[in-house]
Formats: C-alpha cells, structure tokens, sequence
C-alpha cells in the first residue's frame, strides 16, 4: 500500500512539456528521494503534488492511501496530510518568525489571532529544528540559513503525513543539515512519508530508502538505495557517465594578483566587525577556496572587496602590485574585479531581461561607441559565451527568467567572462545546480585559472573546496582561522577549523 | 529556561505606544513641534476651541487614509476615494432631499452604494488583474462623471437636521466622560488579561510599575483630550467616527487573521500564496473596505458642508496618500500601521489650520505645504541612515 | 447623547480690546480678480479704522468651512465670505450666527442660510449681458456657447443667463447654437480645444461666440487666430483682465464684463465696518435665497467693448492705460 | 554554423514596428477602431483638419509621457510634471513679455527651468532615497505655489510672435515634403546599413523582398501622413517637436548605454548596481529629463494659448501616467516603450477631440475615458493572459 501515487502526469507549460507521463509512489515511512538535472522537472511534479497546479491544470491521477484525491488548491493538499517546502524561500521579510511559522493557519477564536498560544507554539518548533532564537524576530534579521530553518519548522508545524522537501539544504550549514537528517530520521520513525529533492549525492545516499530519477520530464527510473550507488544515479540523470566528479589540476601560479592586508569590514547596520584583521592572496592562475560555516562573513568579504558592501571597511587592498582603493562596484570593475553572487536570481539577473542583455550588462561600453551600443558586437559577444559555455536557451532573445537554474548561472558567469576580468570572486557558484551543470564550470574554472585569471571560491560545499582549489583559507566568526594547501586539507580539519572545535 | 532568556529582552523594544512604525516617532515629534510653533506665533491655535476645528477638520482625511493604510500595504493604491466621497455625498443628498428618505435608510443606502463601487473596481484589481492603479484613476474619472450626472451637476442641500448633525454636533460634556472612562476601563481591563495570558503561558511579562506607569500616562492623555473638548462644546461628533474606526482597522490589521494576511500579501506575495490565503478575495475586500470608509467620510463631509457639491473630494486621494507615508506607511507595500496615517492626518491639517490662522499668503502655503512633505519624509530616511550607520 | 452646540459662550473667544476685526473668507485667489478683491478690500477697511483677516480656500469647500471656523474663533465681529458654493456654505453662515457673527454674502449668494446681507453683481445678469453683446454685433448665425467648469455653479448661472437671451433667437430662427461645451477647471486650454473642435465641426462657418470669462476666450481667440478669424467673429468674456482688455483694444475680443471691483470691494467694506459697529445699513433691495429675503446691495456689471473702455476701467484705475494699449501705437492712444 | 541556428529565430519576432510591446499593439487596433467609430459618427473627425487638430492637441500630452516612460521603466513616478509646466510656462511669459527678452534667450532659460527643478528633485530621489512619489507630490505642490508667486496669481499674455509661433504656425508644403523624403532616405540607409553589418558579422538577415516590403510600408506611411497634414495647412510645428522627441528618446531608450542602464535599474536595481552601473546618477538624469521635456511641453502650451495662466498643466500628470499605461508600461517598473506612450497619448486624445466634437455632455465623457482606460488594460491583460495558457 501507497501512502500516495501519482501516475501518468503530464503538465505542459507554453511550449515546454515538464512532465511526459511521470509516475511516482511513496510508500508510508519511507524516504524518497527524488533525482535530477536542472529542470527535469522536479519541482514541478512537487507543485502538481501540492496542489500549486490545480487540478485540470494537469493530466494524470494523484492518490493518497489508494484513494484519488484532487486538489482545486495549496489548502485542499494540506487538508489531505501534504506540506511542502519549496525550493524558493517563501516567507514573508517584516513578519516575525512566528506569523511566518503560522501563516494562513493561526490559531484562533472568532477571527482573533491567538497571540501567545502561536508564540508559544513557534517556540516548540523552532526548538525541535536547533533554532534558538526567539519566534519574534522579524526574519529580516536572520541569515539565509536559518530562513531556511524557519520554512522547515513551518513544514513540520502542519503535521503532515506526506512531507515534500525541495532542495532544503541549498543554504544550510553541515551542522544544520545534521539536525534535519535527524529529523527526517524521526518522521519516517512515526510513519511520515518523505519526499527529498537534493542535488547532493551524498545526502541522498544517507537518506532515502529510495531513489527516483527525472529526466526532461519522463520518470528514467525508481531505485532502491541498497541496490544502487552515486555513479550509477548520476549516469541515469544525466543519461552518460560522469567518469570524475571535480576534475583538479595542478597548476602554474603566477605573479599575485591580490594581496588583502589587515582588512576589516564593519557591519552595515550595528557596530560591530564582521570581518576582522583578514589577510589573503591569491595569484594568477590559482584558485582558491574559501570555506566556513553559513555566517562566518564570507560575502561580506567578497561584497566589500567588490565595493557593493555598504558598511564600511578599513585595511589594505592591493592589485597587482598596487594599492587601490574600490569604493564602487565601478571602481572594482574598472580594476578588474568581478563578483559571481551568491543569490543569483536577486542579484545576478534581470530576469525580464533577454540572454544577450544580462550578458553584456556589465561591459556595454566595450562594445558602444560614445554611448551608443553596436547591436552586431552585442550578439556576437552573447553568442561567443552561449557557445563556450554550453548555455541551453532558445535564442539569445529568451528572457532569463525562464531558463532552468544552472543555464541561468552560466549567463551570470558570461557576464563577468565579459568583463574580463583579472580577478573573479565566486560566491557559492554551483549552488542548486546539477551535477552535469557543475561539472561544466569547474572546467571553466580550471580553463580561466590556466588562462591566469585569479579564482577566489567561496563555498559551503566541502567536496566542492575540497576537489577544486589549490589553497583554502578557513573563516570562522570574520577572521581567517587557517590557511591549507590542496594536499593538506581534508574534511575533518577544515571542519575542525571552522567550528573552532578541536 | 530558554524560553526566559529568549523573550526577557522584549521590553526594551516594547513600549507606551505599542508597535508604531519608527517614523510615526519621527512624526509625533514634527506633530508637536509644529503645535508649539503655530502655538507661539498665534495665540488662538492652541486654544481648546481651535483644537476642536483642527480634530473636525481632519476628520475626512483620516477616515480615508485609514482605508488608504491597508491597500498600500497589500501593495496596491487607491486613486478613486476623493471621487468615491463626492459621489456617494451626491447619493446620500439626493436621498435625504429629492427624496426625503430618513436619514437611517439614508445612511444605510450610501455606505452600500460605497461598498459596491468599491466591490467593483476590487474585483477588477483582484480577479482581472487589472493595475489597482489604472482601475482607480478610471474609477476616479467614472465615478466623477456620474456625480455630474446624478446630480445634473447642481448643489444639494441638505436640510435634515439629524444627518447635518453627523457632520457638526457634539457629545454632551457628560457623555464624553463617561466615555474616557469606559476607554480607560476598558485598558485596563485588556492589559491585566495580556498579561495573565503571557504568564499561563509562561512568558515574562514587564515589570507591574512599568506597565502601570504606561497605563496611568495613556489614561491621563485620554482624560486631557476629554477635558478639553468639554471646555468647549463637546467632543465633536465626526472625532469620535475617526476614533471607532482608526480602533476597529487597527484591530482588523494587527489582531485578526484578515489584517495579518494582507501585511503578508503586501510583503511577500508568493509566500502568502503558497501558504494558502486567498489573495484574490483578501485584495477585493480591501477595496470594498475603502468604498466603505469613502461613504462614511462622505457623510461626514456632506453633513458638515450640509450639502453636496459636485467637486465634493476632488484631490482627497492624494491628501489620504500623503497620510499614510508621512505616518511611515512604505509605498512599496508590506508595512504601514492606522495610527501612523491618523497622525500623518493631523500633521497635514495642523499645517494647513496653522498657516491660514497665521493668514499666511495662499502660494506660501502651497509651498509650504509641499517642502514639509519632503522634509518629514527626508529627515526620517536620514535619521534611519544615521543611526544604522 | 448629542449637544448641537448652541450653549457654548459666544462671547468668550471675542477679542476684548474694541478694535473692529473683519472676517474674509475666499474661494480662491488663483483667477487675477480676487487678488484685487483682497486688495481693495482690505485697503478699505483699514482706511474705515478696523483691521481684516482673509483667508482663501483654493475652491474646496471643505477647506472654506475650516477657514471660516477659524475666522470664527479668533473672534471676528463680522464675518465676509465669497463663498466657492452657494449651497455649501450655509453652513459657515450657521456657524457664525451661533456665535453671533453677522455674514455679508460677497458677489455669490449664499443659498438656503440666512444671511444678514448680499453684495453683489448677479451672475445671470452677466451671462445675459454677454449674449446680449454678441448678439447685437452678430445678430443672425452659428453661435457657440463655450461654458466655464462643468464642476463650478457659476459657470452654470452664466449659462443660463446667455441662454435667456439666446434661446428664444433660436427658436425665432435667427441663430443657431451648433456647438456648446464646459471647460474644464475653467482651463483655457480645454476652450482651445473645444473651439478647435467647433471650428472644424462647421468648416468655420461659425458667426459668433459666447465664452463665459477672460479666460476662456482667450484660448477661444487663439483657435479662431489659428484660422484668420480672429477680430471677425465676435467673443464675449468677464473679469476685465488685463490681457483681455488688451485684446478688446486690439479689436479681437468683443466685450468683457466688467464688475467693479472697487465698487464691491468698497461697499462691502464699508457694510462690513458699519455692521460691526452696530449701525444700521440702508438695501435698496432683497434677493431670495431660497430661505429669507435678503436684504441686498446690487450692483450693475458693466459690458466694456472697445468703445466704453476709458470711462470704465480706466477711469475706474482698475487698469492703467498704458498696460492695456501697450500693443497700440502710441499715436492711435485715446486721449484721457 | 551555430551561430546562425539561433540568430535566424529572429525575424519571427522582430517586425514591422521593432520591439513594440504587446499592449501597444492592442492599443493601435483600439486607436483604429475608436478612429473608425468616431469617422462613422461624425464626418469631419477624420478630415484632414480634424486630424491636424488632433495631432496638435495631442502634443503636450504625449511630450511628457515620452519622459514619463522612462522614469516610470526605472521604477519611480513623476507628479510633478504638471506643475513644472504651469512654473516654467510662467518663467517663460515673465521672460518674454514682463521683461522683453528674444524668444531664443526665452527658451533657453525656461529650459535652463525645467532641467534645474528636474535636477533638484533628481538629486532628492537619487541621493537622499527619498520616494519619487513623496518628493514629486511635495514639488507639485511647491511648483504651482511657486508659479502663482511670481505671477501674482494673474495671466500674462505673450505678444512676441515667433514665440507664438512655437505652438501655432505649420511648416510650409514643400518642407514638409523635403522632410519626408529625407526621412525615407534615412530609413532606407540605415536599413541597408544594417543589413550590412550584420551580414559582415555572419549573420543572416531577414530576406530582401521581406525587408523591402516592410520599408516601402512605413514610407507610405510617412508619405501619407505628410500629404494629408499638407492638404490642410502643412505640419503643425509642435507634431514635429513630438517626432523629434519620440526619435531621440526612442534612441536613447534603445541604443544606448544610458536607455539600457535604465531598463536594467527597472528590471532588478540590486542586480544592476552589482553590474555596475551607477544608479543614483542615472535616476538624477531621468528627472532632468522629465524637467527639461516639461519645459518644452510648456513652451509649446504657452505658446499655443499665447499666455501664461496659473492653472496651467494641472492635472497633466495623470494624462501622461494614463498615456504611458495605455501604452504598455508596467508601473513595477522595467518595461515600456516611447512609441508605446505615444500611441497611448494619442487614444486618449482621440477620445477628448472625437467626444467634444459629437457634443456629448461633459459627465458623459468623464465615464467614457475612464472606462475605456480600464478596458484598454483589461483587454491587453486578458488576450495575454490567454496567449499564455
Ligand atoms: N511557470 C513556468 N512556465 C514555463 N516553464 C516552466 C515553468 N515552471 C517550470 N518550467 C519549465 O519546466 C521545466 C521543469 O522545471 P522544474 O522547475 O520542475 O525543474 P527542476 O527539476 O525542479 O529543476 P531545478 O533542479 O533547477 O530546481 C523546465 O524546463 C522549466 O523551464
Ligand atoms: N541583511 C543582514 N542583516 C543583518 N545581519 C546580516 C545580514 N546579512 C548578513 N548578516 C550577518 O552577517 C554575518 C555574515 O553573514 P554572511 O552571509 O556573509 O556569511 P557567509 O559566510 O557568506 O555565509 P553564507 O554561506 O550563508 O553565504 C552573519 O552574522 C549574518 O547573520
Ligand atoms: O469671475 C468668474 C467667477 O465668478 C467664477 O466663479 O469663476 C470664474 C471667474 O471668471
Ligand atoms: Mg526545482
Ligand atoms: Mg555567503
């Protein structure tokens, strides 16, 4: 018996179909985890599943305990025992954490919010997902991680029987995803049917009791995972096989390229350093890897470097041999500095904007003549990076917005190639992106570090850090706590480092 | 207990006024700085007499900025409500005087007239998806239009004397006393069972002298308020309609599930989808809300003026706007409080009251006008900056 | 429950000292005649010894009734208002009187309210002395009637004065109004527009035109400028504003009504000063207002045309005569 | 060859008109259709007079929605565009008539005017992060103070001739036809330029008889528009202020770093700082701009009514917000089209021109515009809203 089917689901969007008769079954208690490449169509089967696509949006039949259920609504699917996470962030900023927790269920009598009894219950569930804050802060003031936790405390509040959890550890730390695994580790204890949707391997293996792959909309295959391994999954996603999983080579450093002296960047809004007295180099042709829990102020050091951080930041920067002074993101652009950010869709792209405008965004002014933009130059130079990069967009004139996440990183990454710069700050650059999709930019990086561009990674993917770069700086609390070569760095000490544990 | 550690630190940020935007400070302290300085130039302004106009007088802009509050919050805008008072002014008119209906059925009549036009141009934000935008500045010009065509653009006057006294009578000293003391009863009441609710719930609760402090302050304000209407007529009946409802929305905003999902839908309108809450029906009622509040100010205004003009609330829209953001309502929706608009309310009237006491030239005035605008909000962002910085 | 007010002490917010403060409360000072208005006015009273205060509502009624609650609290003995609505402002008149404050109604009355006095020129008179003076320059032909705002009453009470005089021509035969539209605010841009419209309409076979103010024939002028018809169709207009005398003396604008303002200004001072003090006021006459009779001080507006513009206006020192020939060549100047 | 697999998607999508907006071309089957309706009703409506009229009457409307577009792309709003032209149309007349200056010291000081208040509230919105709403409302209101100041509240009428001449006169026949012939030219040269270009760069281009087609299309319809205006009394003079507006803000808009920049801030203003682009200069800019084309509208007013009133403009921003919207831009910012705006400007007049001529009483036509914007919007949003499902 099925705690839920979905069979034969087909949903077309104008000229895309997501899902070509996709079947999918959870059994009660069970992990399942579901696998795929960008836009195979995981979310979407999720939010036909959850009622975000109502019925006759669709074709096909969902049941729950082998009886056919459909949905008009998100609320008719949780009256029927199914919550969800999805995979954006979906809370409101100026509420509080609890009004978030309790959004569209609060308790009440007559119409009335039942203040303190809410309050009190966000408190319970903030506690059960290692939260420790109070359930009145306004989730403004959180980081994206704990955000992260806020949504998981939501999804748990609604008891459901069948829990939906899309990507829900893009944005936390090694540490919080323990106290999730516990977690799911407990539901499927009390016979709570889980669906995991990761692009990380080794989660899913430590997981799910099975595994179902996605590919362009068609359901490839359900595993079990005793029967199955990492290689034999990826080679059904990605329909080839992946012979490594981050290609390293060993490089020829050259001249430094950036030398950061005693610098400290001051909190934007309180008092206070986030980063403090930090020291870093990084030479052509090398890529270096900076690793630290959610928090440790790695963006912040990457945004001020940029000149985008508006607090202010006292030490020393210099480029190539000299001291510069980068107040503006025009300044860092003008001195050969690019930043890939963490938050693409915030603030990598216009998402209304074509392919080819998001691409030459940053450097118009290489390819206008007093101000007027030459066309020809335009496409040639979006069409050089679609091809080099492997883009998967339709034309050069297809909106942004509608590619699948790691095309849209890939345009991101062409706008800075663009821009030619000598050094290029990577902020989390393959987070919620497949494994097919990373594997394509760890060989740009490699490309561009052998082209002797300096790579500054930051990320909280250790494999990634660990695979990828040549020297690693660990930041704990905004201070550079250690400093390891490719060789010497292993997870333990990394973690060991960034936990101050010892 | 963690619990303890967690909430103990509320009362710093907890205060006399409760959850008032940082800029209604910032304005309650422009509000009092500008009393003391009309009150220096000008003898007459802070008499109890003038205070009284000055009350009245803002009447019709608070009714409408508190409609006003929750449709910029959810994220829309309302250019319809000046059109929408002198339209419903023109129904109640025709009602009460070519039609001699009483003036129950009068005003029964006309907040339902208010509620449909509202309802319609909701419907079409909510469920067409039209620009609340564009659907308000036609509705501006339609419901303009009918006015003119209703009343075959003449004046009607208005000779009831039950609903003229909507718009000017007063509360019997008496009656007004009794009604401060059933306020500071009723606050009383209300905070001692927070309090016993926070502590069954084993929440900390601020210190009792704290809190009584707070309570004997707020009740001595109320009492001043009384003590000075009644030294001169009364409280002015149109006060008291913008006391009950700036009580009743804030309520509907921050205590019921109606007031909190439309903050929801005004701050993350995705979010407030996928957690289930009708949006479309949320939106629509917003602005059936503020065809409402348009019909009562109507009548307020109507009955004050004693009769209905075809120019009747012509820029009123932009007046109830200025309200809200000068009250620290944020344009681009999510966050905005009642009180906040009422005070934004009296600051815009003060000036205006202030300066033509003052007989201050009209181009001043106009300039005036506009450059404290500018300012209020300026200063505000600034003193935001400063002290993040 | 409700007090209507009544037992409040009238006299405690009087001043104490004996001199004489008057009330002036305006519509509006954005059209050039209530500037001199104000001006003559207030130049009046003080020459009679008491001190004014003026106010002006930027034609909202709201704001009006405000303004007149001040004036009222800061004790005037009498109170003068140009009401923007003659309806509306009944209730300033209310008001007043249960603070014992007299009300004079300045050129518009105040309607259904019992006013103590009327000052003023009559509005359908002046509509039907614009007809009238195009009519008998343009005795046969298409008219057009182009109004004031569609929001303001006045523009209807002239409206209704020019069709007095008009209608019963149509019906005769003699003329035809093709054309007849409000402007609105009073725009002369929307006029422009609107004669454009009429213009093109009737191929230009238009005779005649009757604009409802200065303004408005101004942008009447401007459309039949455009068609090299300006100074052979006749235009009417009202307030006697410098630029429209200045058109009059150029022989493009017909007639402007003027009101004398200094006669009003003067007469309503001096009612105004004398009421304060006690004295009894000499009517000639008395105007429903729907409520009472009351009792008025009507004076003639004047048609001025090219002819008459010396010994009206100017003689008057309501415009000086170099302003208004400013565009003549000094030899064609009349002697004064 | 790759490249070519996706360039040659193109033609598909391009056309006629370039990259309209959808809504702009709902908005030119409504403009035929209300053309077609009001040319049944009344014969003169589409007389070669009436459309010169039209055109003309057109103008000031539709020169500042041409700026109205581009700070409402960049996600901001301008209130204030209707008083700017009352001030700056009173600074015109006191230079011209008060002080006697030369038409050509006239204009460059009213637009020396309008770029300064432009420039000020620029900076106010820009650098101070004051809302465009809150600083425009409060400069509307300054504005207009500010004209009735320095006008003394009266009307000042303008003799110099060539200044009148800015918003009356016609160009004569032949010129008219030297200037269609040039803009043939130019629309034949830079095609072919083009064309060239892009083949050197290896891509293709859409086939000759295809390109051939659409020019010989639009040059009928410059060839027609000129004939017609010429049967009449040649072009108006302020038509061709409008042309050469739309032209060079359409280039800026499209061609150009800045035009792009500005598309960008609309689209997502985090996104486009970290590209680099300065925000607050650019924002500052955009309010010159509406400052300096308000200018322009004025002197075309000014000029038009030869006077200076006081109530001059007021109102006009609605107009321009309304022509902008009609024509497919979104008031969230990041889209919208100059040709778009026009088209809008035009609907809108069209309406005014053809009720004022069937006579229609004026609460009519209020009911009448409002309803049609809405429809207009309405059905641009439904006849989306189907394409897409
Ligand atoms: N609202 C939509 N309109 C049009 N196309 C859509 C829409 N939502 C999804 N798609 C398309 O449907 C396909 C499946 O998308 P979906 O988001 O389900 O992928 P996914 O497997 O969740 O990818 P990811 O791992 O990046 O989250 C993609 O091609 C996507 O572009
Ligand atoms: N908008 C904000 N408001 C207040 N505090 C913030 C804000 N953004 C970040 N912080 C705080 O600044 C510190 C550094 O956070 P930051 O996001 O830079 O860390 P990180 O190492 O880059 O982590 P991540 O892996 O999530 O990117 C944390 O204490 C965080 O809570
Ligand atoms: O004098 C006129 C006045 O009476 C009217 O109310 O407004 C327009 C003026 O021209
Ligand atoms: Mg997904
Ligand atoms: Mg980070």
């Amino acid at each position: 018996m099925y705690a839920l089917e979905m069979i034969n689901i087909t949903k077309e969007f104008p000229g895309v179909k997501a899902l070509d008769r996709v079947s999918f079954k959870v059994k009660k208690g069970e992990i399942h985890a579901l696998c795929g490449e960008n836009g195979a169509g995981k979310s979407t089967l999720m939010k036909v599943l959850s009622g975000l696509y109502p019925t006759g949006t669709y074709d096909g039949e969902i049941r729950i305990d082998g009886k056919p259920v459909s949905f008009r609504n998100i609320v008719d699917a949780e009256q029927a025992g199914i919550a969800i996470i999805h995979q954006e962030l979906a809370l409101v900023k100026e509420m509080t954490v609890g009004e978030n927790i309790f959004l569209g269920r609060e308790p009440r009598k007559f119409g009335v919010i039942q203040w303190d009894q809410l309050y009190y219950e966000a408190e319970t569930w903030l506690k059960k997902v290692g939260l420790t804050i109070s359930p009145q802060t306004k989730i403004h003031s959180l980081g994206i991680g704990q955000q992260q936790l806020v949504e998981i405390a939501k999804a748990l509040a609604k008891q459901a029987n069948i829990l939906i959890l899309d990507e829900p550890t893009a944005a936390l730390t090694e540490s919080e995803v323990e106290i999730l695994m516990g977690i799911l580790e407990q539901l499927r204890a009390q016979g709570v049917a889980c669906i995991y949707i990761s692009h990380k391997m080794p989660e899913v293996f430590r997981l799910a009791d099975s595994i179902t792959v996605l590919r362009d909309g068609k359901s490839i295959a359900t595993l079990s995972r005793a029967e199955t391994n990492e290689d034999e999954v990826v080679a059904l996603m990605v329909g080839r096989e992946l012979t490594e999983r981050y290609p390293y080579v060993k490089k020829t450093l050259g001249h430094v390229v950036l030398e950061v002296k005693n610098y400290s960047v001051w909190h934007k809004e309180k008092p206070m350093k986030i980063n403090d007295s930090i020291h870093i180099t990084v030479r052509a042709g090398e890529i270096v890897g900076i690793a630290g829990l959610m928090g440790a102020g790695r963006t912040e050091l990457a945004m001020s470097l940029f000149g985008a951080y508006e607090g202010k930041a006292e030490g020393q920067v210099w480029l190539e041999g000299k001291q510069v002074h980068i107040r503006s993101v025009q300044d860092a652009i003008r001195s050969g500095i690019a930043l890939v950010t963490e938050d693409r869709k915030r603030l990598g792209l216009i998402l209304g904007m074509d392919v080819k405008t998001n691409t030459t965004l940053a450097s118009l002014k290489n390819i206008s003549r007093l101000q007027v933009i030459n066309q020809n130059e335009e496409l040639k130079w979006s069409q050089k990076y679609v091809d080099e990069l492997k883009t998967k967009t339709a034309s050069l004139e297809t909106a942004v917005g509608t590619l699948s996440g790691g095309n849209q990183q890939k345009v991101v990454l062409a706008k800075w190639l663009m821009a030619k710069p000598k050094l290029l700050i990577l902020d989390e650059p393959t987070r919620g992106i497949d494994v097919g999709a990373k594997y394509e930019i760890y060989h740009l990086m490699n490309k561009l570090a052998k082209e002797g561009v300096a790579i500054m990674m930051i990320s909280s993917e250790l494999p990634e850090i660990l695979g990828m770069s040549d020297r690693i700086y660990v930041m704990r609390e905004g201070r550079i706590v250690k400093q390891l070569s490719h060789d010497e760095a292993t997870q333990e000490n990394i973690m060991m480092a960034a936990t101050g544990g010892e | 207990m963690e619990i303890k550690a967690v909430i103990e630190q509320q009362p710093k940020k907890k205060n006399v006024f409760g959850k008032i935007d940082i800029r209604a400070y910032t304005m309650i302290g422009a509000l009092i700085a500008i009393w003391i300085f009309f009150g220096m130039l000008n003898e007459t302004f802070l008499s109890a007499r003038n205070l009284s106009n000055l009350f009245t007088q803002m009447s019709v802009t608070a009714i409408l900025a508190i409609g006003m509050v929750l449709v910029i919050v959810a994220g829309h805008i309302d250019l319809s409500v000046g059109s929408i008072v002198g339209l419903t002014g023109g129904v109640a008119a025709i009602l009460s005087n070519w039609m001699g209906m009483p003036t129950s059925v009068v005003i029964l009549c006309t907040l339902l007239a208010g509620a449909l036009v509202g309802l319609v141009q909701g419907w079409l934000v909510a469920y067409r998806a039209i620009p609340a935008f564009i659907v308000t500045l036609g509705g501006m010009m339609i419901f303009r239009g009918a006015l003119m065509g209703i009343t075959k653009s003449t004046t009607i006057p208005i000779f009831d004397a039950q609903f003229i006294a909507l718009g000017s009578a007063y509360f019997t000293d008496v009656f007004g006393i009794i009604l401060a003391a059933m306020a500071v009863v009723a606050l009383f009441v209300s905070t001692f069972r927070k309090r016993k609710s926070r502590q069954q719930y084993g929440f900390t609760v601020s210190p009792l002298p704290f809190e009584l402090t707070k309570l004997f302050v707020i009740s001595a304000l109320i009492l001043v308020f009384v003590v000075t209407m009644n030294s001169y007529k009364g409280i002015p009946f149109p006060i008291i309609f913008v006391i009950a409802l700036a009580l009743i929305f804030s309520f509907i905003a921050t205590k019921t599930t109606f007031g909190r999902h439309v903050y929801a839908i005004g701050g993350n309108v995705e979010a407030a989808r996928l957690s289930g809450i009708n949006i479309q029906l949320h939106t629509m009622m917003l602005f059936v809300f503020t065809g409402l509040l348009s019909a009562i100010a109507a009548l307020v205004l109507t009955a004050r003026l004693s009769s209905a003009t075809i120019s009747a609330g012509q820029m009123y829209e932009l007046d109830a706007i200025a309200a809200c953001v000068i009250g620290g309502t944020s344009l681009m929706g999510g966050s905005g409080t009642i009180i906040g608009a009422i005070i934004g309310a009296m600051v815009m009237t003060s000036l205006d009251n202030g300066m033509s006491l003052l007989g201050m030239e009209t181009f001043w005035q106009y300039i005036v006008k506009g450059s404290i605008l500018i300012l209020a909000v300026w200063i505000d962002i600034a003193s935001r900056k400063r002290k993040t910085n | 429950v409700v007090s209507s007010g009544n037992e409040g002490g009238s006299e405690s917010t009087k001043k104490d000292d004996d001199k004489i403060v008057i009330g002036f409360s305006m519509d509006t000072l954005k059209e050039e005649r209530w500037q001199r208005d104000k001006e003559l006015f207030e130049a009046k009273v003080k020459e009679l010894g008491a001190e004014v205060k003026t106010l002006a509502a930027n034609g909202d009624d709201a704001a009006q009734l405000s303004q007149a609650e001040q004036l009222i609290s800061e004790g005037v003995d009498v109170l003068v208002v140009v009401p923007h609505n003659a309806e509306a402002s009944a209730a300033i008149v209310e008001k007043a009187h249960k603070e014992g404050i007299p009300v004079i109604s300045y050129d518009r009355l105040i309607k259904n309210a019992e006013v103590d006095y009327y000052v003023s020129f009559d509005n359908v008179r002046v509509g039907e002395m614009q007809a009238q003076a195009i009519v008998d320059k343009a005795p046969k032909g298409n008219y057009v009637y182009i109004g004031g705002a569609d929001t303001d009453n006045n523009a209807h009470l002239f409206r209704q004065g020019a069709m007095n005089v008009l209608k019963p021509l149509e019906e005769k035969g003699d003329i035809k109004i093709v054309y007849d539209q409000f402007s609105k605010d009073w725009k002369p841009e929307e006029a422009l527009k609107n004669m454009e419209n009429a213009l093109t309409a009737n191929n230009n076979n238009i005779q005649a035109v009757v604009a409802a103010n200065d303004g408005t024939a101004g942008g009447v002028i401007q459309a039949l400028a455009a068609q090299g018809l300006a100074g052979k169709v006749p235009v009417s207009g009202q307030d006697a504003e410098l630029a429209a005398l200045q058109r009059i003396v150029e022989g493009t604008q017909t007639m402007t009504v003027y009101k004398p303002i200094k006669a009003i200004a003067t007469k309503a001072a001096e009612m105004a000063v004398a009421l304060a003090k006690g004295e009894k006021i000499e009517t000639n006459q008395t105007v429903s207002n729907g409520k009472i009779d009351v009792p008025s001080v009507l004076l003639d507006p004047i048609a001025v045309t090219k002819e008459n513009v010396l010994d009206t206006v100017i003689k008057d020192g309501y415009h000086k005569l170099e302003d208004v020939f400013k565009n003549v060549p000094k030899d064609q100047w009349p002697k004064q």
